[in-house]
């Protein structure tokens, strides 16, 4: 069995520097890797690119790195709910790139899976075109997207093995399982760290093949942005 | 003339049994509290569940489960929860049978926009682009003017596209309308709204056959 | 909750008619949705475009609707195992386009997915490019591989709801996953058929919306094809 | 001379700590019996399983976990099932560290065949195209010549190929051989074999640089 627990989340980071593409995993503030954001914001590491389907809020998620200024550029489906954000946005100091959500999803995918391009209906006729092949098939248009390009993908998992086999919760797992493998080294935080064959073989999400290096997070916040309830 | 809640209860006639809906953020979201209790429906939420049921009691959220929306949410027997990739394989892959999304226009060609205002903050298309690109059948929930009183059903969009030629049928507070070659093809008008004042307020073609019957709600 | 749940293998089968294409999951003899095989064999359709990794052996899986030459055309990545096969193959009777498998297996899932197209390194330089677009991205040469489509998928599970929710067990998973959704119809066998909220929502493999039937299996031989032991 | 177990002890040395392994249907199988106990390896096999242990004991066996040689198989714990797209995922993505197989023929380019011979009946390619068009790490295991005693290390290949340009290293019965933009290079002799039938029985260009050691097993 290939062990692939570090101490923690130095060690897990190692390596990140000036300049990187990262991919980190969350829907919103659910399922971000809040430990490797910290450790991020610690390392200031500068002239960032990052991969994410949201870009977090003024203090919390991403919001943390915008603050500092290290993000270079922000690829991302919405950035709501962000007011740094658009503020260095509006001033040209941040680059953004808008992209369809399920083609943010599947461009990762097709990291993961060695597939370079691949064709999706999503943006076709829009701005997003722009620059893009655009086919037709079976009477219908399509354009080509490309596969991501990343040094690190962090990933948040719930529970996960000393051999990298990871288990997500609930719609926590959202993106994170599509950047596993989706980048040059994939580092892993889950809440809960077993030892190897305390999982079930069956019921395992992402195998550890896609992951390099795993710790367990501590002080999850997990932040709800809009706690919605009814009365008993 | 409808507010909010009379849109999103006319469009829940629209859901059938056996179908998977997915809607999106505003209007589109209060459907799910009309739909009929006989029918067998199941909502996606792009994120990444299918079965979401309502929202959780005081003291029961869960930070893990939330709806694409971003709020807390509840599933029903029968869900399931899944990654991003696999959420829009039920979109692209068109297993959603019913998408109910809000719009800043529509063109009588079925064109929308509904994600970018030039010169305004943008804040991002979220899944709005793939679940238009995608969905056999769009239903847009929307006013039929905007604040200024400009008609939002246009001969063609003036903002940046979200998708072309995509949407189906168009509730607002004043009609209901189907997109057709010919153009917009008014099939009820909402109570006490005369076919005039829909007229009036709609800047693309208009196609009007008939009596047109008053919505039943 | 929508259910999906038929009386049985004939409400399971009802429209599969001459000269369709159908996938059928398995890996060899493994995980192949043995109750449908023996219903198409009954219903005696003719004429079949079967998508399957494998074509079965000589008295059982796809070597049963062999026997009775209901397969005019086989799309599978390994034929072995079967005499009636070669038979068939040698003297014209049966067209087979033989797929790499893991081209195979992303053509399925692409279908489920709806893109209409994908790069692949598989089979570049070699017969299986022939008639293909090929392409070259980060000085690597692809080939572009189109979805399948298909009239009809039959899929094996181990554990099943009403609502068409699915697990599977051990290495019977395989193909079974990617062709649910991937053909017009997809028809579900599954070992155990559950009531809705049996199965945790977060350990199930594919969720309901990729199904339109499912049924309880009965009998299942589960047969081995190469039984390797070592003693205790 | 090597016997196949000796082909795949040689193999067995090129598995580095820490490898995720792929093997072939033959002499590759046998390079999982001599792998040092000491490092850390997991064997994946295509059909949808990672972290494979030996056969199971008699009467243990199950028909829903085996490999891709049909063979009943155990699970060691760190073990993972998964689907054929996510097993090729993995193969395609590069994340399986190293791939061994078999070999019909190899060109002194690193071109490979492995799958048909015109006129006689083929059963198809497998998983053989994605593993060699994809690993960054490819051994042949392989008879040096076929049973009429022709080389199977050639200037081109004379079947149909599997996959152009990829295999990086040869272990046959007589020697260990690299696959360089020169051609074979030769690194190693089988115990007992000598330069000269290592040259006889090439047929591809062979490069000999200066002493060839015999190979320790």
């Amino acid at each position: 069995m290939i062990k692939k627990v570090v101490s923690g989340v130095e060690a897990a980071l190692s390596g990140v520097t000036d300049g990187m593409t990262l991919m980190l995993g969350g829907f919103g503030l659910c399922g971000i890797p809040e430990n490797s954001i910290s450790q991020l914001v610690k390392l200031n590491v500068q002239g960032l690119t990052c991969i994410s389907n949201n870009a977090g809020v003024d203090n919390f998620g991403l919001g943390l790195l915008l603050q500092k200024k290290q993000i270079r550029k922000m690829i991302s489906s919405y950035v709501g709910e962000n007011d740094e954000f658009e503020r260095q946005m509006l001033s040209g100091e941040l680059e953004v790139e808008l992209t369809p959500q399920g083609t943010l999803a599947e461009k990762c995918r097709a990291a993961q899976a060695g597939i370079p391009a691949f064709f999706t209906p999503a943006g076709y006729g829009t701005e997003v075109a722009q620059g893009k092949e655009s086919r037709e098939f079976n009477g219908k248009m399509y354009l080509m997207e490309e596969a991501y390009k990343a040094d690190f993908a962090f990933v948040k998992a719930w529970k996960g093995d000393e051999a990298g086999n990871l288990v997500f919760k609930g719609t926590a797992r959202n993106f994170n399982p599509c950047m596993c493998g989706a980048a040059k080294v994939t580092v892993v935080e889950v809440e809960e760290l077993l030892p190897a064959g305390a999982l079930d073989p069956n019921e395992i999400h992402i195998p550890g093949i896609f992951v390099n290096r795993i710790f367990k997070g501590t002080h999850y916040e997990k932040r709800i942005e809009q706690r919605t309830v009814r009365s008993k | 003339m409808l507010d909010k809640n009379g849109i999103a209860k006319r469009i829940a006639k629209e859901v059938k049994d056996g179908y998977y809906v997915n809607l999106g953020i505003g209007i589109p979201t209060l459907v799910a509290n009309f739909v009929r209790d006989d029918i067998a429906v199941e909502f996606q939420s792009e994120n990444g569940v299918l079965g979401m049921g309502p929202f959780p009691f005081e003291g029961e959220e869960d930070a893990d489960v939330i709806n694409a929306g971003k709020q807390t949410i509840t599933t029903l027997d029968g869900a399931s929860f899944f990654d991003s990739a696999t959420s829009f394989a039920m979109i692209r892959g068109k297993h959603v049978d019913l998408t109910i999304l809000g719009a800043m226009e529509v063109a009588e060609n079925g064109d929308i926009a509904n994600w970018k205002i030039p010169g305004k903050m943008v804040k991002g298309m979220g899944g709005a682009m793939d679940l238009v690109a995608s969905a056999e059948n769009i239903i847009v929930a929307m006013m039929h003017t905007n604040r200024a009183g400009a008609s939002k059903l246009l001969p063609q969009c003036s903002l940046p596209l979200t998708g072309v030629g995509c949407v189906k049928k168009i509730v607002t507070n004043m009609a209901v309308l189907e997109v057709t070659a010919e153009g917009f093809l008014l099939l009820e008008r909402a109570p006490g709204v005369s076919v005039e004042e829909i007229k009036n307020a709609t800047a693309g073609k208009l196609i009007v056959n008939g009596d047109i019957p008053e919505m039943k709600l």
